[in-house]
């Protein structure tokens, strides 16, 4: 009896655990990623894919074998037992041929689309940027006119005056020009070389649309470069636990056509 | 040591309540200790949990109570957002450390272990005391965290430098709430490294006459296994919290970089590296996943074998399987740090042993299932609760192929699906292991019989209920959702509200149906039917003791010989369709 | 405790008026130089509060306002008016709009300060004390008043970290007479019996200024303060 | 129709205990006599002592492992801060001693046997190299607690720079067990006086490999602090 209901339970389970992934929604809300708009994202998705129908294969195959095998043999009165036919050494070479060399073709090939974020470096032409996290906000600057940045001086940091970053302009010349805004700012279609500063603990910067992730991390300077292929407001969030304001720490992402971009950078730099 | 072995030996079963029950050093009593710590651990945890989930998705509104219980952290029972965090700190550090690696672990193996070899003991029975009641220790430093300063720490299980190295600066309970969990961890240590060398001392040495390692049950196996692993990676933890204390306390910059400018305080320290943490804690923190989960394994496979009353195709493929596990759960640490800023080619090199474990995973799934295929599958609670593990074992393992690749790793690292993955796979299967071995000891450690009924209906609740919690998580780490947040306001997160709410509903289901679980426990620990010495004809050599529970020296003074490899099911003999591994009959096969 | 202060505060209303001669101090504080330019702040990480902005708020370090005065002085006696009692009444700052209003608040030691959330978002209150203990505390909307109390007289830096723009400041003070400058930049200190005073007033970029004065009776005596700006 | 098997062989060729009644304590384990003159204890294979010796040097070295990793790690971290400090040149006295009480241990150990297989009379002469280990155990304490002290002199303490800290926690870690070692060697003295707990040969082998052990895991330590620092 109890065998009959798992058998029934565990194939019902898997089959609605399954619907959601085919409808994409659960409960009204959409729960699939949505639309990349980055150059790169694409090769991510299509692993993301290819890896979900292979899962979603071997996960509906053992789950409904389990049913059915419990359904079929759970409290047989008596009755010679039968072995599986092949045994142990068949399980052996299936695991090793199909699911083994499966996984690993796939994570060949999945290490491609890891290699276009971080093998290739940024482009020369890319527009510099630096982001800079801290508790509990991202902070990015350019580099202004004169193209380059000024020193940071972590302890000249004074967040109440909006100097987000520690700059020194009466000594610094470079960093009187700097813009510092609260989200970052991007032209459509030119690359992006983003500088990752972290001002006190670890942080993470993560753009869903973007299909990037990578983490800030104190002591190391980091950087990810990317393309944005679609003008629009998305949400930079952090994804690295930093502490009491980690759930609010955000800004936006926000993608213009050329001419917008440089007509904000004007007015910014006033 | 070697006087413990020979005071053990010589000395006679205690008689004064204290020597009997609180420091005995008899294997069976401390097994039943550390039973009871995961217990009050995973009972603390899962009330955690509640609050978390109420919070989650009622974030403005009081949780009944709570204001009373914490004034700080909870104002008029509201919980504020570093409140969430540090329960969120205490639930995965309890469960983790106190729940999952004592409960399948140190729980059964203390007290099967010398039993199913035949011992009268563990090898070294004072250490063995020690360790339980280090880890007794570990756990009140760990609570006291809610009693002092601020709170506890708000850096999450895996205490991440700097943020749980600079100390106050970084927040609330980051002060002496964070130096408690980092010495509770350190103390941990020391009691799980004793056990383990206790574990791996006392296979080797006190096998019975004729109790070869081949002949070794197979969930001894996966408890000797275990230790070997936790060997080495508490060994690794431990240095790896003194050099975070002395960070917080001696104010050296171990993990500390400089020029750290935290809530407007500048940090005095230099050169430090981050990194260094998160390598020396996932280090010990992969294989930490194997310790939660190969017992487990064991145990659901000694139990299944006994319920379809036939040995599996092979239980020796498993043994080897769960070797290989063991031994490439330290080449894999680095899938954690795939975005911490390592070089991006390291990432390929931790990816493909990670995909490698598919293989063994998969070679033990496929093993279950065919040993299903054509047997007499005895369906009582202990076995159902092996195929719930099974079916959970592979909704877990399937979510590894994600996060195995670091390129799908970019979307999904630190979303609900990373969370959804590891508790499924490394809480909610081993703790299916945990009930299964519960249901099928429970005779031998009290001599009476659970209730089937109430286990059945557990059962079925519990797996209803720890699906619809967490597949739901898949689908919104799928949709981005990022995991450690104490509310979700971003545009983004706003619609998925609806999903936490099922979420929270499941699992305060879930946790109600546990209670069945722990009525069950206490009625018939005092009002269950009384047990026969071996209820479920089983072979191995707890069920050869001469009573339930079995005498201080487990065997009344005989030293049993075993004549059998473990698994005697589906053969003619004077006992029925099995043979004991101590009867010297020898077995004629059924036709 | 609880139920002496109310009694003190009453002592302190009987006598005042029997206190034949009272005097006043009062003024204007001004700059000379041009103050470096507040820079305007960017809440698009707070939708709740931003919408609240239509103009986007500046930064307060300096705010000033017609001819030359300056605003968000504290002028207070820091000598000769010595007052043991706190006010039994409490102080309150409110974050409203993620900003602190007002950006500064004058309390005597001991005396109780109410922080109130008027936000639809957590805000977490963090005074930088150094003479007094340092402490840090989130508030979720809805949440009941912060009730605090600072032993020790110094001028306490706040922030708020969920929303690093926000800054303000607490002014504890050893005294009950004290006046922070306000549009106009005017300042007034009243009901001083006759004696010798230092008065001080303190900008939290300026940095000080003091003035000795005696007041001999029942007159009020005009004394103004003028502070250097900054370039930068 | 069930025919009897023979006993199987066992993994331990020993006779069963003579009026054993039951105690708590390990089925075969017990089968080894306790106390008898330790020339002629044959202990058989897997004793425990000897294997949890064995185990837990291994987690021991597991963690100067991590150490030195840590350390490794660190000074490519450190960037500007890796500085150098000169080591204590008493240091290099203190191996001496440490090299020394090995030596003496394993007399010790020799004097010890023939003592108890008869062949030596005097209980003095055996506990004399006893008393020597010890001696040098323990000067080697003081001297790297005077390494510090030096240190110390030099301005240079736990937090002053990662060599500094390094040389602390890598030293200190290893007193703290050469201190459990010297813990071991006493209860090894206390035993071999008393009559009641006769020393057992794996007692004293078991404290011998966990002495040599601190002995060759300092000189390694030794090499990657003049090598790093």
């Amino acid at each position: 009896m109890g065998g009959k209901i798992f058998a029934v339970l565990v194939v019902v389970i898997a089959l609605l655990s399954a619907v959601p992934i085919i409808t994409h929604t659960f409960l009204g809300a959409s729960v699939t990623p949505p639309d990349d708009i980055s150059t790169h994202g694409k090769a991510i998705d299509d692993q993301l894919s290819v890896t979900m129908a292979e899962a979603g294969i071997s996960f509906l195959a053992a789950q409904l074998i389990l049913g059915l095998f419990v359904w079929q043999f759970a409290h047989r009165k008596g009755g010679a037992t039968k072995t599986f036919p092949g045994g142990a050494t068949a399980m052996v070479i299936v695991a090793f041929l199909f699911v083994g060399a499966e996984v690993l073709a796939l994570g060949m090939v999945g290490s491609k689309a890891w290699g276009m974020v971080y093998f290739q470096p940024a482009a020369d032409n890319a527009l510099q940027v630096q982001a800079q996290a801290g508790q509990f906000a991202f902070y990015f600057r350019y580099p202004g006119p004169d193209g380059r940045f000024g020193a940071l001086h972590p302890e000249k940091i004074d967040e109440g005056n909006s100097n987000f970053f520690g700059l020194d302009p009466e000594n610094d010349i470079l960093a009187r020009d700097d813009i510092t805004a609260g989200e970052l700012v991007v032209p459509v279609d030119k690359e992006v070389h983003l500088m990752m500063h972290a001002k006190d603990v670890g942080h993470s910067f993560y753009v869903r649309e973007l299909r990037i992730q990578q983490d800030f991390v104190p002591g190391l300077d980091l950087s990810v470069h990317f393309t944005a292929t679609k003008v629009g407001k998305y949400e930079i969030v952090c994804t690295q636990l930093c502490g009491l304001g980690h759930y609010n720490m955000k800004s936006y992402l926000n993608v213009m056509s050329q001419d917008d971009f440089d007509k904000w950078l004007k007015s910014q730099s006033n | 040591m070697s006087e413990m072995s020979v005071h053990a030996a010589v000395h006679a079963a205690p008689t004064s309540f204290i020597r009997k029950y609180v420091f005995s050093l008899d294997h069976k009593v401390i097994g039943l200790q550390y039973y009871a710590l995961a217990m009050a651990a995973v009972v603390t945890g899962m009330v955690l949990s509640w609050i978390m989930r109420i919070h989650l998705v009622w974030p403005n509104s009081p949780v009944p109570g709570l204001g009373w219980l914490s004034k700080v952290g909870a104002p008029g029972g509201v919980v504020t957002p570093e409140y969430y965090l540090q329960l969120m700190t205490m639930h995965g550090t309890l469960m983790v450390f106190f729940v999952l690696t004592n409960a399948p672990f140190a729980a059964f193996g203390n007290y099967f272990l010398p039993i199913q070899i035949g011992a009268e003991d563990m090898a070294f029975p004072r250490f063995n005391m020690m360790s339980f009641w280090t880890t007794f220790v570990a756990f009140c430093i760990l609570i006291s965290a809610f009693f002092v300063g601020d709170g506890p720490p708000l850096s999450g299980w895996t205490g991440y430098a700097p943020l749980s190295a600079v100390g106050r600066d970084a927040g609330p309970g980051q002060a002496v709430g964070q130096s408690l969990w980092g010495v509770s961890i350190f103390v941990f240590c020391i009691a799980s490294l004793l056990g383990a060398l206790n574990f791996i001392a006392t296979t080797l040495d006190l096998r019975s006459k004729g109790m070869t390692l081949s002949r070794m049950p197979i969930v001894s196996w996966a408890w000797f296994i275990t230790s070997c692993i936790s060997l080495l990676a508490f060994a690794v933890l431990m240095p790896a919290c003194l050099l975070l204390i002395l960070d917080r306390v001696a104010g050296t910059s171990f993990f500390i970089p400089a020029g750290l400018n935290v809530a407007d305080h500048m940090q005095q320290h230099q050169g430090g590296s981050p990194l260094l943490w998160q390598h020396l804690f996932w280090f010990f923190g992969h294989p930490e996943v194997y310790i939660a989960i190969l017992p487990a394994i064991g145990i659901v496979s000694h139990i299944l074998i006994c319920n379809m009353r036939r040995n599996m195709l092979s239980h020796k493929v498993v043994i080897y399987c769960m070797m290989a596990i063991g031994f490439l759960s330290y080449m894999v640490w680095g899938h954690h740090m795939f975005l911490s800023g390592m070089n991006p080619f390291s990432a390929l090199v931790f990816s493909f042993p990670t995909l490698m474990i598919t293989i063994p995973a998969t070679i033990m799934t496929l093993i279950w299932l065919g040993s299903l295929y054509g047997s007499n599958l005895r369906i009582n609670s202990a076995s159902l609760f092996c195929l719930g593990f099974i079916s959970m074992f592979v909704s877990g393992g399937v979510s590894g192929f994600f996060l195995a690749q670091p390129s799908i790793d970019i979307y999904l690292h630190a979303t609900y699906f990373v969370v959804g993955h590891f508790h499924m796979v490394m809480g909610v299967a081993a703790i299916m292991g945990v009930f299964a071995g519960t249901y099928f000891w429970f005779p031998k450690m009290t001599g009476r019989m659970m209730n089937e009924t109430l286990g059945k209906w557990h059962f079925f609740l519990t797996l209803i209920g720890t699906y619809a919690i967490f597949m739901p998580f898949h689908y919104l780490g799928l949709a981005g959702n990022v995991r450690r947040y104490s509310a979700f306001q971003d545009d983004f997160l706003v619609p998925l509200i609806p999903v936490h709410k099922f979420i929270t509903y499941a699992a305060l289901f879930t946790g109600a149906a546990q209670l069945i679980f722990i009525y069950n426990l206490i009625y018939s620990r005092f009002k269950g039917e009384a047990a026969p010495p071996n209820p479920w004809e089983c072979t191995s050599l707890e069920w050869s003791t001469p009573s339930s529970p079995p005498p201080f020296d487990n065997f009344g003074g005989q030293h049993p010989v075993v004549y059998h490899d473990p698994y005697q099911y589906g053969v003619t003999s004077s006992t029925g369709d099995y043979l004991m591994q101590t009867s010297p009959e020898r077995a004629g096969e059924t036709p | 405790m609880r139920t002496s202060k109310p009694c003190i505060a009453l002592a302190a209303m009987v006598l005042c008026p029997a206190m034949m001669f009272a005097g006043t101090i009062s003024g204007k504080v001004t700059y000379t130089g041009t103050p470096v330019k507040q820079k305007p702040i960017s809440m698009a990480k707070e939708p709740s509060c931003d919408k609240q902005h239509p103009t986007p708020i500046t930064t307060e370090t300096i705010v000033t306002s017609a001819n030359n005065t300056l605003e968000n002085v504290v002028v207070y006696i820091s000598a000769g008016g010595d007052d043991a009692n706190a006010p039994a009444q409490a102080v309150t700052f409110t974050q409203k709009g993620c900003q602190y209003v007002p950006h500064v608040i004058a309390l005597h030691t001991g005396q109780e300060l109410h922080v109130v959330n008027g936000d639809q978002t957590s805000h977490n209150i963090h005074p930088m004390a150094k003479a007094n203990p340092e402490w840090n505390k989130s508030q979720p909307p809805g949440a009941p008043p912060i009730v605090q109390k600072f032993d020790n007289a110094e001028f306490i830096s706040v922030k708020c970290q969920i929303h690093p723009w926000m800054h303000g400041w607490f002014a504890v003070l050893k005294t009950n007479h004290y006046s922070i400058t306000g549009d106009g930049g005017s300042f007034s200190l009243p009901n001083l019996p006759p004696g010798k005073y230092t008065v001080t007033a303190w900008h939290e970029d300026y940095g000080t200024q003091t003035q000795d004065i005696t007041i001999t009776g029942n007159e009020t005596k005009s004394i103004d303060f003028s502070f250097k700006a900054k370039a930068f | 129709m069930a025919t009897v098997l023979q006993p199987p062989k066992s993994e331990v060729e020993q006779e069963p205990p003579v009026g054993h009644t039951g105690g708590s304590g390990g089925g075969s384990r017990h089968l080894v006599p306790e106390g008898g003159p330790l020339g002629q204890v044959k202990d058989r294979p897997g004793e425990p002592t000897r294997t949890g010796i064995w185990v837990g040097l291994a987690a021991i070295a597991m963690s100067f492992a991590a150490l030195t990793s840590a350390l490794y790690v660190r000074e490519g971290s450190g960037y500007t801060d890796w500085t150098h400090i000169t080591l204590p040149p008493i240091l290099w006295f203190n191996t001496l001693a440490l090299v020394l009480s090995s030596i003496t241990l394993e007399r010790a150990r020799v004097r010890v046997a023939a003592f108890m297989r008869g062949e030596e009379s005097n209980r003095s002469v055996p506990m004399q190299w006893l008393n020597a280990t010890m001696l040098l155990g323990l000067v080697f304490v003081v001297g790297q607690y005077f390494a510090w002290l030096k240190l110390r002199s030099q301005g240079l303490y736990l937090p002053t720079n990662p060599n500094a800290s390094f040389f602390y926690v890598l030293t200190g870690v290893h007193v703290i067990h050469v201190l459990g070692g010297l813990g071991g060697l006493s209860r090894v003295m206390l035993k071999f006086r008393s009559a009641t707990h006769p020393l057992r040969r794996s007692t004293m082998d078991a404290t011998s490999y966990y002495w040599h052990f601190m002995g060759v895991l300092w000189i390694y330590l030794l090499f990657i602090l003049w090598l790093k620092l």
